[in-house]
């Protein structure tokens, strides 16, 4: 059963991809055993390098993918069982997405109009002047003004763009945003933009959002909580502030390890942390698990690695103290 | 300048303005973008896409498509002015010495040849080397990147690397000519943050290792701090801002720099972002004045009308804006930027 | 390699299977029978029949038919056009001058082709690529049976250049080459046109690919980049081509053996299913389908060939 | 321009302070666009109208469409009326008669020198050669045919006549309608097929796909020309078992487009983006994807057409063609195959249209190609 | 790999210079100049070197040259005539009674190979012919040609039931040199050597007969390929590309050498007609046949020659279509015999060639005692006459509608109803579908508008086989069956339309006619041409009034010879033609 605090829980899901068959037959587990809650109006980052899964993981949830095995549940109701059509409406009305590119992701056949007020069409809005009208209060939420709707995507630049793809997704009225890279593929001067519009609507629509990023800057500024994706695999859970202050498993120190801090001062001395599983874990005799070290702060270890990394927690505190 | 300093300059890009033929109309690329590179160290160039950041290095490469030409300028190297070279005499500098490394390995590495191939191929086909020694010479600078395993990597396909491997091939093919400039073309925008980390402390290795001059093209600050000595901020074909990584960084000047540096959300930041109305401007008609002029909240009435010349700052430090002017009202940095700046400085002294 | 190739083996047998079948059925099914001759006293005919299984229902006929074919390659005798010779034979003695037309066309074709598409891709929006494209549309847009007429008419008999017909008794291969000469060429065109018109986009489209950037700032120069870098990887699409150029070489190749009175499968082909040999068309058909297969099966391994990422993936 | 700003140079020293106000605004909004709304297909003629050789490709195409339509009725010949009298006369213009081209003159071969004297008077206009054959004197002779076979002054056949005297161009006009609305047919009938089939193989995917792309591939392991000789023989000559013959094996390079396209486009985000709002099947493959993808199919049917009126030919020329009295450009240039020598211009002008046609639809399809390429939006 | 490359584009480049080098090379000289070289050719190349079972008429051609009948025609001295010489048989057939006649072998006859030619190779060759198993379809031939061999065609078409022995058959071995055979009528010697001329009576080569034969003796191989033949006759069969060429090299040592003076003969197979004419314009031919298309070119040269041919053309008209009411109707059938404007057709599109609305052809007769044709003969005149009446050649407009109205009166259709009739031919032949054509618009008007033509070209397989798969998918179809027989007895020429006949081309068939043609046929009038000649009359007249099937062009070949070549004869010659093997090469 669900967890009534969590308006989206992720209870061990896994999505495999397979090609070939019988000798040749190839596995990817592209998500492996997931498990995590998002709690309602909350922000839940999603971090990982490319083809962590993190991506595909977003897609499973929202349906895009059949789940190869676990559970989602959204509200309390299960949404990754058998599709059905009432099933399909439940999920659009409720979940939309927001994707990466700007150029792939607004069909160039049609005009901005079309676009986002598909969603309402899908619904059963028929009345043009009533779509028309939203379309341009939603087009004026993103900054943009009711001239544009008439235009087709090529015309715009990248941000703004993607600022159709975000009134796309929010003109249906969803309860809940999978917002999948929406910066990455933006210009620095851009991304600011689309950060800070993001961040609006999360607070005037009262959203709760999955945000899958690799940059972790960005997913940290953004986030209330994060996960960290490794190979499939969540590797560590925790409040935005505890992981960047406390980060316990050895990929997530890497990564953080890694990021170019835009200070010429620090950033050549930076040391920087390897993670090799191979060298980090000794998975041989103790099977790893989600433990959570602290409130709220899981990560994927064996016990005698949990053991350590609460002994870490202690002295941080200790230190912070 | 001093003089020191222009003895070592090698190479210099003065006043260089390319454009393109399109459908559209002539696209303005680069706009009189003047800068120099001095033995030994590090030069970055940071802008958005369609800055002219790319078309500029591709000029110093010789290698700008067919409906591109240089309207006017010199890129000066080694006595030669590199604009006015045939392409006879291009192939004794490219490779040989100035080499490129470039954004997308994937695209960049030829699909269906072998790598071992493809670094071989530059020894044998421009220096003239015997089989033997190109093989060796390849096996050689495939370790010299970082590539575990060489004889076996060395009859690999493309496809078979990851793409940071792939970077460092497309790194060992930039050196096998032994050049004694690197132009990084955003050599690490592809690759994951981990990955990115690592090929910039191998560039950074090799140029120490091989007295290297690095000319690297990003528009991500934080490489550009870890990377450059100096720094140029280009934007809508120009270079508004140019100084040492400290003087950019700490002591920003232009109003797009300030907003470069404050829109990206770093680990600490919590403020709202600082961030950049409006769209860039269309290169076909850039703006007449200052090109950042509509986006610029701190835009005076002159950005409207008359370009900024390069106020000289320091020795080191140059911005084109019109604040600089000593009637322009007094304008501070924002806030958020303020703070950054502050915030990083004290990292910095913790750091040490 | 070795698991790709037998894969496409396997593939490809299967799908001649097919072929056979359906060619079998598709000619059974013809309102035609398969004797004619108001001679024949009614109980000859049913010998006649019967020896050919022609008096059992259909799948036992079928069932000959494949039988005969897969063990001693038998495709029964043919009936009108040469009668009483083994389909097999008649077809091996058709084989020569067919193939040679064939063969030599593709030969011409594929390096005119090239050269033709590099130099236009080279020379793109210059005269030359102008002159060449202009030709190259020409090419592809006449029929081949009007070209092989007026190169017959021009060559031939206002400037007796070659021989107006095929010399299948020539004394040397040199003398039967020139007779095939004009029919090549006249063969040829179309499918040279073809590449030159394929390569050309490819080239044009590899010329811009940051690979050949890369090789040019490796300090090649542009004709090494080109011919090292660009070419091969032009001719991965360029060999999907190949398939419709080779069928259409051997459709083209029907009508300008009649003009150039060359005794190949081709003519044999529009004669048999004319005057219902069936037997023999049944063969050709096959033939005609095991060359266009076996063509693809070339293509498919020598893409292998050219690009690793199919060899070595094939190999996972 | 480098200036120290402790030093600078007058002109900028001097500006009046005026120049220094702040006028950026704390509040700017994205500019609105100066340029009109462009659609996908407007966009896409706009480029098309910029390559010249389309635009002209274009208009003779459409030159040789109204040809089609209404030329037979111009010419004043019906094209079945026949006049035996006045068979396999040579073309005559007015007007360029008098240039010595097209100006209904013949050189009569192998005539006895002694026979002249029977030609009708004024025929003869000039004696080509002289020779003797079995001890006669002979000559080739230069007629004016018309005067020769007595054809009224004034009757003009722009494009000669044939072997049953009737009006070429009417007839070659007409058989441009026919072999043109052929190849429609056939193309269209492909292209449905073609979108159908790849459309399911490409959007299901899986299972679905592998067994229609394996079907099609059997299919397309028969020589074409062969499948479609043996439909013919099947339903026998007439336009709709050409049609049909075209179309057995020639939908499957369509399919095959049109499955690779669907593969390439069913993953794109924005039919991903339209998967998640709850757009049905229908719509995603209609609204999304196929107009998307439809451009190489465009492309694709324009160099089919073509194709399919060479095909259309090559029935033609081995006798199965479509039924008389009706021509088809297949059937006039097989028909002028066989008299090349004595009547070379009943080659000729098939030939020059046929040509054309294709010329014509190849350099459109180009320019279509170039215009309806997704990645060259906005590149104007 | 790379190496694989590189010798692959050395390949590549090695077969282009080939290609260059062959292309750019220029004529080969001449060999061999002194050579009397004779070439001709054939629209399309023998199936088999068998004559027993191939019904192609190109078969004659090699068999003329390389092998050796019983007895050729040879032209007179005076060149006006010709007459019978042995060639195989050692002179002129020997009479021993009213019924039976002794051949006689050449005792220096031998194939090829050398091995002997005698009785019992020619025994072989005949029995072979006949075998009831085989059903070689020349077999008729041997059986009732001129003269009819007593027993051969019942033994030849009793299958399997072995009723007639072979002993029955009037052939007979006398010693190893002569023959005898026994005919069911009284001949003359003519008539026995005109027998044994056509390609279906030479001699086969039984090892390779024998080695070819299939187990149940259906079928041999013999004559497929020129390793399964043997010729014995005054030229080698040198060369046989098939569908190319044949060259034949002169036998010297052949018992008739000195009668033949080519050196060489070179038989190209041409399908495509502008081929022809080119390489008879530049000279690469010696003979040369112009087709309609081509008859304009050379109709006034002096090079060409013509004669009537033995096949009248004519329309096969369907009386048992369930989907055209008046298809039974005799009105109908007038109505189409009256509406054909014969002389357009036979002159415009058949080019050159002569109408007739009769049916017995001008050859018909020709090889009779008096050498009087039928059409010359005052009957034939007289039938001529009776259809001139009508109307030019039978061609009045008038009287077709009229008979037309009649039909449709007599099917109850109003003057509104339109009637489609299918009108069938080949794809290939040319001028049938000009014809069609032709009429599609003439039947509009003539009939004005109650008849539609529609032209339906049955490519794929013959017309008479299209018209086997069912009565309603034709209505007309132009045919032409010939009966070499008939320039002897002119009623033959309607054999195929008796009801007696299996594959009768036509479904009308008339109990009076059946009846006429017996009367014909009756033994007796074989020695009374005259009485034959008026019985044809009445033969013909039956024909016309019940209009059997529609006459329409009477055949006129024409052909050319090149100056370089010296013919035997200076004209043509019924039964022998230009002698053409006789022929000469002059500078």
């Amino acid at each position: 059963m669900s967890d009534s605090t969590y308006l989206l829980e992720v209870k061990n899901l896994c999505r495999h991809f397979t090609s070939g068959r019988g000798k040749n037959k190839l596995v990817v587990k592209a998500v492996d055993n997931v498990s995590f809650g998002v709690k309602p109006a909350e922000t839940f980052g999603l971090v990982g390098e490319s083809g962590c899964g993190k991506t595909t993981l977003g897609r499973t949830i929202i349906r895009l993918y059949d789940p190869t095995s676990g559970q989602v549940f959204f509200n309390g109701r299960e949404i990754s069982g058998k599709m059905t059509g009432e099933l399909r409406r439940y999920l659009t009305e409720n979940i939309a997405m927001i994707f990466q590119d700007p150029i792939e992701s607004l069909n160039p056949r049609m005009t901005v109009e079309e676009i986002i007020g598909e969603g309402l069409k899908v619904r059963g809005v028929k009345d043009k002047a009533e779509i028309r009208r939203r379309v341009v209060e939603m087009l004026k939420k993103v900054g943009l003004n009711e001239e544009h709707a008439t235009r087709y995507p090529h015309e715009f630049s990248g941000g703004q763009r993607q600022r159709i793809g975000i009134a796309r997704a929010l003109i249906v009225q969803p309860k809940m945003i999978i917002a999948d890279e929406p910066v990455s593929a933006l210009d620095v001067s851009i991304q600011a933009q689309v950060i800070n519009l993001l961040n609006d609507l999360k607070e005037e629509f009262g959203l709760t959002i999955l945000f899958i990023a690799h940059n972790l800057s960005v997913v940290k500024y953004f986030s209330d909580r994060i996960g960290v994706m490794y190979y499939g695999r969540l590797v560590e859970v925790a409040r935005g502030e505890d992981l960047y202050a406390k980060p316990l498993h050895p990929y997530t120190r890497a990564l953080l390890s890694a990021i170019p801090e835009p200070n010429p001062l620090t950033a050549r001395n930076k040391k920087r942390l390897d993670y090799d599983p191979e060298r980090d874990h000794d998975y041989s005799r103790e099977k790893p698990e989600m433990v959570e070290i602290e409130p709220e702060h899981f990560v994927y270890c064996s016990p005698s690695e949990a053991a350590r990394y609460r002994e870490i927690c202690r002295s941080a505190v200790k230190a912070g103290d | 300048m001093a003089e020191r300093d222009k003895r070592d300059v090698i190479l210099q890009v003065k006043d260089l303005n390319v454009s393109f033929r399109t459908y559209g109309g002539i696209v303005r690329a680069v706009r009189g973008v003047t800068f120099d590179l001095r033995r030994g160290e590090t030069v970055a160039i940071v802008g958005e896409s369609g800055s002219g950041k790319s078309v500029t290095i591709k000029a110093i490469m010789g290698i700008l498509p067919s409906n591109a030409t240089i309207e006017s300028g010199e890129i000066l190297y080694g006595g030669m002015d590199l604009t006015k070279l045939t392409e006879e005499e291009f192939h004794n500098i490219r490779g040989k010495r100035i080499g490129l490394i470039f954004q997308d390995p994937l695209s960049a590495l030829n699909p269906i040849m072998k790598v071992g191939n493809q670094i071989m191929e530059a020894l044998i086909l421009s220096q003239k080397m015997s089989k033997k020694a190109a093989r060796q010479r390849a096996l050689e600078l495939m370790e010299a990147v970082g590539i575990p395993d060489v004889e076996r990597r060395f009859n690999q396909y493309p496809f078979q690397f990851s793409g940071g491997m792939r970077q460092r091939i497309v790194i060992a093919i930039a050196l096998a000519g032994d050049p004694e400039i690197l132009i990084c073309d955003e050599p690490t925008t592809a690759l994951d943050v981990t990955v990115q980390a690592r090929i910039l402390e191998l560039i950074n290795k090799i140029k120490e290792e091989r007295h290297l001059s690095v000319i690297f093209i990003t528009h991500d600050l934080g490489v550009v701090a870890t990377m450059a000595d100096r720094v140029n901020v280009m934007y809508a074909g120009k270079i508004v801002e140019t100084g040492t990584s400290e003087e950019v960084f700490f002591e920003p000047a232009h109003p797009y720099t300030w907003a470069l540096l404050s829109s990206m959300p770093d680990l600490e930041t919590k403020e709202r972002l600082f961030s950049i109305p409006g769209t860039p401007p269309n290169m076909i008609s850039p703006p007449p004045g200052d090109a950042f002029s509509v986006r610029n909240r701190y835009a005076l009435r002159i950005d409207f009308e008359k370009e900024p010349p390069l106020f000289k700052i320091t020795d080191t430090h140059y911005a084109a804006t019109w604040l600089l002017h000593p009637k322009a009202p007094r304008v501070e940095m924002p806030e958020a930027l303020k703070t950054r700046i502050e915030r990083m400085r004290r990292r910095a002294v913790g750091n040490e | 390699m070795l698991k790709y190739t037998l894969r496409r083996w396997g593939a490809m047998m299967l799908t001649m299977f097919i072929i056979m079948s359906l060619s079998f059925w598709i000619i059974r099914l013809m309102p035609q029978s398969i004797f004619e001759n108001p001679e024949v006293a009614p109980e000859i005919q049913r010998l006649l029949e019967a020896e050919m299984h022609l008096d059992k229902p259909m799948w036992v006929q079928y069932y000959y038919f494949l039988r005969g074919i897969i063990t001693e390659r038998d495709f029964g005798r043919s009936v009108k056009l040469r009668p009483g010779m083994e389909v097999f034979k008649v077809i091996v003695s058709r084989i020569k001058p067919s193939m040679v037309l064939n063969f030599f066309s593709l030969i011409l074709a594929i390096p005119a082709g090239i050269i033709l598409g590099t130099i236009a891709a080279l020379q793109r929006n210059k005269w030359p690529d102008n002159l060449i494209s202009f030709l190259v549309v020409i090419f592809i847009s006449v029929p081949s049976f009007v070209f092989g007429a007026v190169l017959q008419y021009l060559f031939t008999f206002k400037f007796p250049i070659f021989p107006t017909l095929y010399n299948a008794s020539a004394s040397s291969f040199r003398e039967m080459f020139r007779s095939l000469t004009l029919p090549i060429i006249a063969l040829a065109l179309g499918p040279a046109a073809t590449i030159a018109r394929y390569l050309r986009g490819e080239l044009i489209e590899t010329l811009n690919s940051e690979f050949l950037l890369l090789a040019r700032t490796k300090g090649l120069t542009r004709t090494q980049a080109v011919v090292r870098h660009a070419f091969r990887n032009s001719l991965v699409p360029i060999a999907n081509t190949m398939i419709p150029m080779i069928t259409g070489i051997m459709g083209g190749s029907l009508v300008i053996e009649r003009i150039f009175a060359v005794p190949g499968m081709g003519g044999q082909l529009v004669e048999s299913i004319v005057v219902g040999d069936h037997f023999l068309t049944v063969a050709l058909l096959i033939w005609y389908s095991a060359i266009s297969l076996i063509t693809i099966f070339i293509v498919d391994i020598s893409y292998g060939l050219i690009d690793p990422r199919i060899r070595i993936g094939g190999e996972k | 321009m480098i200036v120290d700003r402790n030093n600078l140079p007058e002109d900028i020293r001097d500006l009046p302070e005026s120049c220094f106000e702040i006028v950026g605004s704390e509040d700017i909004s994205d500019e609105p666009f100066k340029t009109e709304a462009i659609g996908f297909f407007k966009d896409a003629i706009y480029r098309l109208r910029k390559n010249k050789l389309s635009v002209i490709a274009f208009w003779l195409i459409t030159a040789v469409i109204i040809s089609a339509i209404i030329v037979p009725h111009l010419t004043g010949y019906s094209p079945t009326a026949q006049n035996l009298a006045y068979r396999n006369l040579p073309p005559k213009i007015p007007g360029l008669e008098k240039l010595g081209i097209a100006d209904g003159t013949r050189i009569l071969t192998n005539r006895p020198k002694a026979s002249l004297s029977e030609f009708p008077e004024g025929s003869i206009i000039q004696i080509v050669r002289e020779y003797k054959a079995s001890n006669v004197d002979m000559v080739d002779v230069k007629v004016d045919y018309y005067k020769f076979v007595g054809v009224p002054e004034g009757e003009y056949h722009w494009m000669g006549t044939d072997y049953l005297g009737r009006d070429l161009c009417t007839r070659l006009f007409l058989g441009a309608r026919i072999s043109l609305l052929i190849a429609f047919f056939a193309v269209v009938a492909n292209i449905i097929i073609g979108v159908v089939y790849g459309a399911c193989a490409g959007y299901y995917g899986g299972r679905v796909d592998m067994i229609l792309t394996h079907f099609a591939e059997i299919l397309d392991g028969l020589p074409y020309l062969v499948v479609t000789i043996l439909f013919m023989l099947l339903f026998g000559s007439g336009m709709f078992s050409i049609v049909l013959a075209l179309t057995v094996t020639g939908w499957i390079g369509t399919a095959r487009l049109v499955r690779a396209q669907f593969y390439r486009f069913k993953g794109r985000e924005y039919v991903l983006a339209a998967r998640t709002l709850g757009v049905r099947d229908r719509a995603l493959i209609f609204r999304h994807i196929l107009p998307n993808a439809i451009g190489p199919v465009i492309t694709r049917a324009m160099i089919s057409i073509p194709g399919a009126i060479f095909s259309e030919s090559f029935l033609a020329y081995i006798g199965l063609g479509i039924k008389p009295p009706n021509p088809s450009i297949g059937v006039l240039l097989s028909d002028g195959q066989r008299v090349l020598l004595q009547y070379p211009y009943q080659t000729v002008f098939p030939a020059v249209l046929i040509s054309v046609l294709m010329v014509s639809f190849n350099l459109f399809a180009n320019g279509l190609r170039d215009a309806l390429d997704p990645t060259q939006r906005g590149e104007i | 790999m790379g190496n694989v490359r590189r010798s692959v584009a050395l390949i590549v480049a090695v077969i282009m210079m080939a290609t260059l080098l062959a292309a750019c090379g220029g004529k080969t000289t001449q060999q061999e100049p002194e050579l009397k070289v004779f070439r001709t050719y054939l629209t399309s190349d023998c199936p088999i070197l068998n004559g027993h079972d191939s019904v192609e008429s190109s078969l004659q051609v090699p068999h003329d040259y390389c092998s050796s009948p019983l007895y050729r025609v040879y032209p007179n001295e005076d060149g006006k005539g010709y007459h019978y010489i042995g060639d195989l048989a050692e002179g002129m057939p020997i009479q021993i009674d009213e019924y039976n006649w002794q051949i006689k072998i050449r005792k220096e006859a031998k194939w090829h190979n050398g091995e002997p030619i005698n009785a019992d190779t020619i025994i072989y060759s005949w029995k072979m012919l006949l075998d009831p198993i085989l059903a070689n379809q020349m077999a008729d031939f041997l059986a009732t040609g001129s003269i009819t061999i007593v027993n051969a065609r019942e033994y030849q078409r009793q299958g399997t039931e072995n009723t007639v022995a072979w002993e029955d058959v009037g052939i007979k071995k006398i010693d190893d040199y002569t023959i005898q055979i026994t005919t069911a009528y009284p001949n003359t010697a003519e008539e026995v050597c005109a027998q044994f001329v056509d390609r279906s009576t030479f001699p086969v080569y039984q090892p390779y007969y024998e080695a070819g034969m299939n187990e149940s003796r259906t079928q041999t191989t013999y004559g497929t390929t020129l390793d399964e033949w043997m010729g014995c006759g005054p030229y080698f069969f040198k060369k046989w590309e098939f569908g190319n060429m044949h060259v034949y090299e002169k036998n010297p040592d052949h018992w008739l050498a000195d009668l033949f003076h080519y050196d060489r003969v070179e038989v190209y197979i041409v399908p495509d007609m502008n081929a022809r004419v080119q390489m008879w314009e530049s000279g690469q031919l010696d003979y040369f046949v112009p087709d309609a298309n081509t008859i304009d070119r050379y109709i006034n040269d002096p090079r060409m020659v013509s004669y009537e041919s033995l096949g009248v053309d004519h329309i096969d008209i369907n009386c048992k279509n369930p989907t055209n009411p008046i298809s039974g109707l005799i009105e109908y059938r007038k109505a189409v015999y009256h509406a054909i404007d014969r002389e357009t057709v036979a002159r415009e599109i058949y080019g050159h060639m002569k109408p007739t609305g009769t049916y017995v052809n001008g050859q018909a007769g020709i090889l009779s005692p008096s050498g009087l044709t039928y059409r010359e003969s005052e009957y034939g005149k007289a039938v001529t006459e009776m259809v001139n009446q009508w109307g030019p050649y039978g061609y009045n407009p008038e009287l077709a509608l009229d008979y037309m109205k009649q039909a449709f009166a007599k099917a109850g259709l109003s003057d509104n109803d339109v009637i489609t009739l299918k009108w069938i031919c080949e794809g290939s032949d040319v001028e049938a579908k000009a014809t069609g054509e032709f009429l599609m618009e003439e039947f509009e008007r003539i009939f004005e508008g109650r008849i539609k033509l529609e032209v339906i070209s049955t490519a794929g397989m013959s017309a008479t086989q299209f018209k086997r798969t069912g009565d309603d998918k034709w209505d007309l179809s132009p045919n032409q069956w010939t009966r070499s027989l008939s320039r002897k007895f002119p009623y033959m020429c309607f054999y195929y339309y008796l009801s007696t006949y299996a594959t009768a081309p036509n479904n009308y068939f008339d109990e009076e006619f059946d009846a006429q043609y017996a009367v014909c046929d009756a033994p007796e009038l074989k020695n009374d041409y005259d009485r034959m000649l008026q019985e044809t009359k009445k033969l013909e007249e039956i024909y016309l009034e019940k209009v059997i099937h529609v006459p329409t062009v009477q055949r006129v070949v024409y052909e050319m010879f090149s100056d370089r070549v010296k013919l035997p004869v200076d004209r043509y010659i019924p039964g022998l033609g230009w002698g053409t093997i006789y022929g000469d090469i002059v500078k």
